[in-house]
């Protein structure tokens, strides 16, 4: 007997994301303006989407309140530039300044259960947004526009923040999977399914929690930070809507619940969706809302979970699967 | 063989109520790695519930518990874990979005080792133990109640645990099942780990258990050996009423 | 011809979402601007067709951002964008950031100006983006002329909200009314959503306030002013002046018997007595054929959007080269016309970037006609060319 | 002040009636309804079009409007909630987000961007009051809270004391033994939501009467719901009740001390109420509480 | 009273109970038994309808039940305690035995008597099930299903987790149940008991009945046997 932890299928997935990430590092020489612009919006869907699947889907901590961190992302980078700091160590430092917030934050709403830690996420974003309003630099609800960046030639403006969306997503999703891959990552899916029975075994469910907390925090915080990069205005009503969370949800829905691949997928497909879809205005919220609604009820593991159960593949396993064993009809595929 | 170090816990005056309801009464209970403890009781009377605060999942009311001298009656049960006091649950706590083999690898590199090689092996072997290899792969959402109570035990053996606690894994098992879970235990007991097991059918926990306990209404109301305790006329009244061929049997 | 060049004009509104109100009539009024741009244009001889490419914000800033880098990725020779700052500020910075020349209208400047991270006193920061309309100097003076209308204990009760307009108001239209001889009671800004005034409305009762000023959002004034009735607050008040809400009939109608004889300002009337560029229409036909091909009583966002393509056009026109980024800035900055809005003067104004425009003193009166209320006009400092219509009725008689 | 404190219990009136719907899915039918708001401003729009189509008064309106959002429920329950619910606690939050969505922009669609009320077709009770002792009490805001006591009043009583409030809670819990047990839990199923429906158009109408709506009105109502549902705790409905009142005093509160402090202060004593209980891990505000506590000493005497 | 035929449920692909006919007269006590996994419990929840079947037939007093609710039968007399209890956590224990009267079947069962019936019940009159131990929790089950007053009476696991006085309660009062005709079906671990208790027992192996006799005319020996499949005539017999 034999522990497994990756197949063929990964392996050659590793292969191609390597390439992948080679050929978009050299996107800037070879695609036009549209295409760089349009693939950051992507990067920043992947990370919110994949961080959101990180707190509900492998830790079952659903948040309707990531907006918070979304908007403190973007308000921390509005406020170090204003401090005279490079806009883009500002993104950097915005995260990160938002990752340490969110430490005291989780000390106190991991404490709630289910539906109450969802909602008290919301209400907490909604106090962040107010408080952000108290600031006399952001003007209320009208909000600034991050002029600092001006300061760069359109060009270099775009590729600059088009790397760092690249890098941020990469990283945080290569650091995810090494978390997930972790002690800490089974761990965690042991606490989402039973935390008294975790706690008797010895896992630290509060530290565990915790640290997953403030990753996502501090991802959604980064998601944030970049997509003030890239649209310039700062306005608290947009960046602490709960549209965000929504959009997170919709993506880990249709893509895969608790997927690592699902919330990539899902990132993608809603990009397309958006971009084909998104003139039809009315419509298309309409059409949003409905296949969210049609995801969740009729394929509960997402796209990907049913292209795992037809196919049975995955491409980038976080699980243990013990080999050479007299297979039973019934076990988990590969 | 795995010789498990000595480990000794002590427990004075536990009381445990919730609100009004006074559950555990004063109980004194001492045990160590070399210990067998079978504990019976009608139900209701508190077994569960002094394995519950022995083990932290809740805190007693007042009363002090002690392992190896050192007093641990505030830890919480994952440092008691860590330090080889673990518990099984009566109705089953599965991890049912992972397999199972999954399910008992959270315990081994939590509590058991850091080492993942290590903890790989400590898993397999638990799950060998208790007879679930075949299952290994399996979602533990998918199981079934018995096979459930297994995997809670194989859970607690990967922490590689001092003292073990039961309760009632027997329950539901055939004959032969039962047979083999004794074997099992006994395997345990060969070990030096030392074990509490609650059950309800007597003559199974009669071939594992060296002291009987037989509480009611949140006391101790007899200690000492199987037999003792089971003729004494006060565990006849309040346990066994007419069911003497259970014990038989 | 065949082998002309095309201009493209990007335009950015929004027509759904909470904003809709604001963007219900563009539709019409890209349909006039596109039938007087069906034969295209000539600009310094040469022959060019204009395409218009609409979008909606779907009053969501983030998709208004989006929107805007698509339309200049379609190289858009021109962008224009209307109606808050919800829809204007993100398509402005998206301008500004790829050099597209902007100009947009229908939002105080200084929240524009300012808002974006211009700094009193400096420079400009703007290279490519324009402004044209009202600001609070407007509402100063429309203000005092309004108020003077009828005779009041000059007690101002205030009602600022938490954003670029409550917050500049406050700071620069407030010090000047007081000046002028008011007495401002300002319970401080309230954050928008708010849905009990009761301890604002005790005061403005116990200062016994004949005049209220305020700039909420539509719901919250609503509740506010509907509160105020149930406290009696509203039996003491002469005038109640609004800004930001009331723009439109369903703002008023909402407030049933409360609703008449509140007094607004207005961007634009179709009594305003200015003909279009674009389409050779004034005010009064504009009104009319919205109001024959749709039912619907007549907005003041109509003459505001047709002159922001008129504004546009002009632009283009005058331009030395209208495919030329840099000529089409160049022309902006040296623009100067009249359109149905009235004048547009990007020579003069306040602020480098901003032309400054009318605000009008207006009221709600009970309808005469085929509608519930008529919207009429009770003063024209800011611009002297627009008729007074009607005299300004007391709220509370 | 007195003032001040009299307005905030009136306006807690109105956030209990519109938490009420929300409160009976939450911890009744143990679903979370992201919806709520939405549908609230759908019964709305209902009740409007009817008004205005038929000239009647909002208040005959609301009870035509009643069996149509009962349709409604249960069309709800048998289309989309019957299945969220088999898949956890966490499906029905998502599912009905999406059809939040979904519904908001429907109504957009259908009515448009303009603001509604209902207020005009009141005449001049949409702001008259009942002036006491120099404190002015507006009539509808009072007769919003007397309906709010109503309504909450008798679905509490229905639930704790008749087998139909049983045979919902049980539904609820776990439907597969209710029907083991009997209870025909389909039925049952799509009642509870007929029933939440109907509270829910009520609380629309509370909403359409006291101020404006709009297509995406929906939100805001939401999360004051959400607030009072969870300051009045999970014992009973009462409960809720309480919430609401505390809600709106904390609001009132928070504006005196600073103007903009007014969703603030709800925010923050939302977030007081739920740390407390955690901590203090008891529900005070619980009647059931309460009672249970009375009968046990009734018992030992 | 009860006829089952030809059986078949899934879950999913998986055949959990395959081919399974049994035939069950007014007045009977049978005993099901069989290894754990073997397909009792699957088995009985279909009988009672909180599983759907995939295939064959279910009737009752002669009406055919196959595709209606597991709440109708129930009204019509049929009721099953599932394993694992099933209650209502967070209702008191009245009100879970309140609820038993849903089907609202006439009968002398009520709620005195089922404190009659299980004494250590009556000090948890209101407390939470949830919070109750595991043999109180069993008999509430019971107490509910008993509260319909149901003609057959379908218990899954009974003694599981009772203590051996409770054990002897509960069966002194199916017992009663027997003779006051009350059709019983039960899945009993304890051999000895089941035995001595049910005029027959029917075994299960792997979804299909290995063995189904009436318990004077067996011995132990084969119904071990039977349990691991060793007794191949005896499943030849049955096919
Ligand atoms: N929900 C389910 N999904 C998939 N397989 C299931 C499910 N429930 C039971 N099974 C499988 O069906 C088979 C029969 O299970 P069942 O619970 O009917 O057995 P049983 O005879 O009652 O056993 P026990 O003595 O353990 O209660 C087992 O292999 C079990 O793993
Ligand atoms: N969380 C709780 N809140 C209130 N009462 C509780 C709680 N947990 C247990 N009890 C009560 O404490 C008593 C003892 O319960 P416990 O589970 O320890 O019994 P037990 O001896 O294990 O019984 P069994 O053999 O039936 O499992 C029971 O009467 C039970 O109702
Ligand atoms: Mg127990
Ligand atoms: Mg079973």
């Amino acid at each position: 007997m034999k522990i497994k932890r990756s197949n063929a299928y990964s392996k050659a997935t590793i292969f191609i994301i390597v390439v992948l990430f080679i050929v978009l590092i050299m996107m800037p020489m070879l695609a036009s303006n549209n295409v760089m612009e349009r693939l950051t919006v992507l990067f920043i869907y992947i990370i919110m989407a994949a961080m959101w699947n990180t707190l509900a889907g492998f830790g079952g901590l659903i948040s309707i309140g990531q907006q918070l961190f979304f908007g403190l992302g973007a308000y921390a980078t509005i406020r170090i530039t204003n401090l005279g700091v490079s806009p883009f160590a500002a993104l950097l430092m915005a995260a990160c300044l938002v990752g340490l917030l969110s430490w005291p934050i989780s000390t106190f709403m991991l404490r709630l259960k289910a539906g109450e830690f969802a909602i008290g996420m919301w209400v907490l974003a909604s106090i962040g947004h107010l408080l952000v309003n108290l600031d006399p630099l952001i003007q209320g609800e009208t909000g600034i526009s991050l002029i600092a960046l001006n300061q760069f030639d359109i060009e270099t403006r775009r590729t600059l923040i088009y790397l760092s969306a690249l890098l941020g997503m990469s990283g945080l999703l290569l650091g995810l999977f090494f978390i997930l891959r972790s002690r800490a990552g089974i761990a965690m899916q042991a606490i989402r399914d039973n935390e008294e029975a975790a706690d008797s075994i010895g896992v630290d469910a509060e530290k565990v929690k915790k640290w997953f907390f403030i990753f996502a925090a501090f991802g959604t915080a980064l998601a944030g930070a970049l997509w003030l990069a890239q649209a310039s205005s700062f306005q608290p009503k947009t960046y602490f809507s709960v549209q965000w969370t929504a959009y997170m949800i919709f993506m880990v829905l249709v893509g895969g619940l608790g997927r690592f691949e699902g919330a990539i997928l899902g990132a993608l497909l809603f990009f397309a969706v958006e971009t084909w879809f998104a003139d039809t205005g009315v419509w298309y919220l309409v059409g949003l809302g409905a296949v969210a609604m049609l995801c969740s009820l009729f394929l509960p593991k997402g796209i990907w979970g049913a292209i795992e159960n037809r196919l049975g593949i995955t491409l980038i396993p976080v699980g243990y699967q013990v080999t050479g064993l007299v297979v039973d009809k019934k076990s988990k595929k590969t | 063989m795995i010789i498990t170090p000595y480990s000794q816990l002590q427990a004075t005056g536990i009381h445990k109520s919730f609100g009004r309801v006074q559950v555990l009464n004063g109980i004194d209970f001492t045990m160590d790695t070399n210990d067998a403890i079978g504990i019976v009781g009608p139900n209701g009377a508190g077994k569960s519930t002094l394995l519950s605060v022995l083990s932290g999942a809740q805190p007693p009311t007042s009363g002090q518990i002690k392992l190896n001298d050192q007093d641990i009656t505030h830890q919480p049960a994952r440092q008691r874990a860590k330090q080889g006091l673990v518990r099984t649950h009566q109705i089953p706590k599965p991890f049912s979005g992972i397999s199972v083999f999954e399910n008992v690898f959270v315990a081994a590199i939590h509590s058991a080792t850091n080492n993942r090689e290590e903890a790989y092996d400590i898993a397999l072997e638990s799950i060998k133990l208790c007879g679930m290899l075949p299952l290994a792969n399996r979602e533990a959402d998918s199981i079934g109640l018995l096979d459930r109570k297994r995997l809670e035990l194989a859970r607690a053996l990967a922490t590689q645990p001092k003292l073990l606690f039961l309760d009632e894994i027997g329950g539901g098992l055939t004959d032969a099942e039962a047979l083999q879970l004794v074997d099992t235990i006994l395997t345990l007991r060969e070990r030096g780990i030392g074990i509490v097991w609650i059950e309800h059918i007597v003559h199974i926990l009669l071939r594992v258990a060296k002291t009987l306990i037989c509480m009611d209404s949140g006391r101790i109301i007899a200690q000492g050996t199987p037999d003792d305790v089971m003729s004494n006329q006060q565990v006849m009244k309040a346990y066994m009423g007419g069911a003497s061929h259970a014990v038989s049997a | 011809a065949q082998d002309d060049d095309t201009i493209r004009i990007g335009f950015i509104s929004p027509r759904t979402g909470p904003l809709a109100s604001f963007g219900k009539t563009d539709g019409f009024i890209l349909e006039q601007a596109r039938l007087a741009l069906a034969n295209g244009m000539t600009v310094a001889g040469k022959h060019y067709q204009v395409e218009i490419i609409d979008r909606d914000s779907q009053s969501d800033p983030a998709r208004a951002s989006q929107l805007a880098k698509e339309l200049i990725n379609q190289d858009v020779d021109l962008m224009l964008a209307i109606s808050t700052p919800e829809v204007i500020n993100p398509v402005a910075d998206a301008s500004e950031a790829a050099g597209i020349p902007f100009i947009s209208t229908v939002m105080p400047w200084e929240a524009w100006y300012y808002g974006r991270g211009a700094k009193p006193g400096e420079a400009s920061p703007f290279k490519w983006t324009y402004h044209f309309g009202f600001g609070t100097d407007e509402f100063y003076r429309t203000y005092l002329s309004q108020w003077s209308l009828i005779d009041t204990n000059k007690k101002v009760g205030v009602m600022y909200p938490n954003d670029a307009d409550g917050n500049a108001i406050r700071a620069v239209l407030k010090p000047r009314i007081e000046k002028a001889g008011y007495t401002v009671i300002d319970p401080g800004a309230y954050e928008t959503g708010t849905s009990d005034f009761s301890s604002q409305i005790a005061l403005f009762k116990s200062e016994g306030v004949e005049i209220i000023n305020s700039f909420p959002i539509p719901p919250d004034f609503a509740a506010f002013w509907r509160q105020a009735a149930q406290q009696g607050l509203h039996r003491q008040i002469k005038i109640i002046q609004i800004a930001k809400t009331g723009l439109f009939p369903s703002d008023i109608e909402v407030l049933g018997s409360l609703g008449p004889k509140i007094a607004s300002a207005a961007y634009w009337h179709k009594t305003f007595p200015y003909t279009s560029p674009l389409t050779g229409q004034n005010g009064e036909e504009l009104a009319a054929l919205w109001e024959k091909q749709t039912g619907e009583q007549w907005t003041q966002q109509l003459g505001a959007t047709l002159s922001l393509f008129d504004a546009g056009t002009e632009v283009l026109k005058q331009s030395k080269n209208p495919m030329s980024r840099t000529s089409v800035r160049d022309a902006i900055a040296k623009l100067n016309v009249t359109t149905i809005g009235g004048q547009v003067d990007f020579t003069s104004g306040p602020v480098p970037n901003v032309a400054s425009g009318p605000i009008i003193g207006a009221q709600w009166v009970k309808g005469t006609g085929k509608f519930k209320l008529d919207y009429v006009i009770t003063e024209n400092v800011t611009d002297t060319n627009v008729p007074v219509t009607h005299t300004l009725l007391q709220y509370n008689r | 002040m007195i003032n001040s404190l009299v307005q905030a219990i009136l306006l807690g009136g109105y956030y209990a009636l519109v938490a009420c719907g929300l409160a009976f899915m939450f911890q009744v039918m143990r679903i979370i309804n992201l919806a709520h708001g939405s549908l609230a401003i759908l019964s709305a729009y209902l009740v409007w079009e009817i008004t205005d189509a038929l000239a009647l008064s909002p208040f005959i309106s609301v009870l035509m409007v009643l069996p149509i959002m009962a349709v409604v429920g249960l069309l709800l329950q048998r289309v989309i909630l019957e299945r969220a619910t088999k898949g956890g606690e966490l499906l029905p939050v998502l599912t009905t987000f999406g059809l939040a969505i979904v519904i908001d922009n429907l109504l957009f669609q259908q009515f448009g961007a303009n603001t509604r009320s209902l207020a005009p077709y009141l005449g001049d009770l949409s702001w008259d009051s009942y002036e006491i002792f120099g404190l002015w009490i507006g009539k509808l805001p009072v007769i919003v809270l007397l309906t709010a006591i109503v309504v909450i009043g008798g679905l509490d009583l229905v639930l704790r004391f008749t087998p139909l409030g049983r045979q919902i809670r049980a539904t609820a819990f776990d439907p597969e033994t209710a029907g083991l047990v009997g209870i025909d839990s389909r039925k049952i199923a799509g009642i509870s939501a007929a029933i939440a429906m109907m509270t829910v158009a009520i609380s629309g109408t509370a909403l359409g009467l006291r101020g404006t709506f709009d297509a995406y009105a929906g939100g805001p109502q939401l999360l004051f719901a959400f607030e009072a549902t969870i300051i009045g705790g999970a014992g009973s409905l009462w409960g809720v009740f309480m919430g609401g009142i505390i809600l709106a005093i904390a609001q009132s509160v928070g504006a005196l001390i600073h103007p903009q402090g007014f969703l603030l202060g709800g925010h923050l004593v939302f977030l007081m109420f739920l740390f407390a209980r955690i901590y203090l891990n008891s529900n005070v505000f619980s009647l059931k509480h309460w009672l249970i506590k009375r009968r046990h000493k009734g018992d030992s005497l | 009273m009860l006829s089952v035929h030809n059986l078949d449920v899934r879950y999913g692909q998986f055949r959990a109970v395959q081919g399974v006919s049994i035939e069950i007269t007014q007045g009977d006590i049978v005993s099901l038994i069989g290894a754990n996994g073997a397909g009792k419990s699957t088995f009985l929840k279909a009988i009672a309808g909180a599983l759907p079947i995939y295939s064959g037939s279910v009737s009752f007093k002669d009406q055919d039940i196959t595709d209606t609710s597991s709440s109708t039968r129930v009204q019509q007399g049929l009721s099953l305690v599932p394993e694992g209890r099933r209650l209502f956590s967070e209702m008191t224990v009245e009100e879970n035995l309140l609820l038993g009267k849903a089907a609202q079947r006439q009968g002398d069962w009520d709620i005195e008597r089922i404190f009659t019936t299980f004494p250590n019940l009556v000090k948890r009159r209101y407390s939470k099930t949830g919070n109750l131990s595991g043999g109180e929790q069993q008999a509430t089950a019971i107490g509910r299903a008993l509260m319909a007053n149901p003609e057959l009476l379908i218990l899954d696991e009974v003694s599981l987790g009772l203590s051996p006085l409770v054990v002897d309660q509960v069966y002194a009062s199916i017992e009663s149940l027997r003779d006051a005709g009350t059709t019983i079906l039960l899945v009993e671990q304890d051999l000895e008991r089941a035995i001595t208790f049910s005029q027959r027992a029917i075994c299960m192996l792997e979804g299909r009945i290995v063995l189904d006799k009436l318990t004077a005319d067996t011995h132990r020996d084969e119904i071990t046997q039977a349990y691991f499949g060793l007794n191949k005539a005896t499943q030849q017999e049955v096919s």
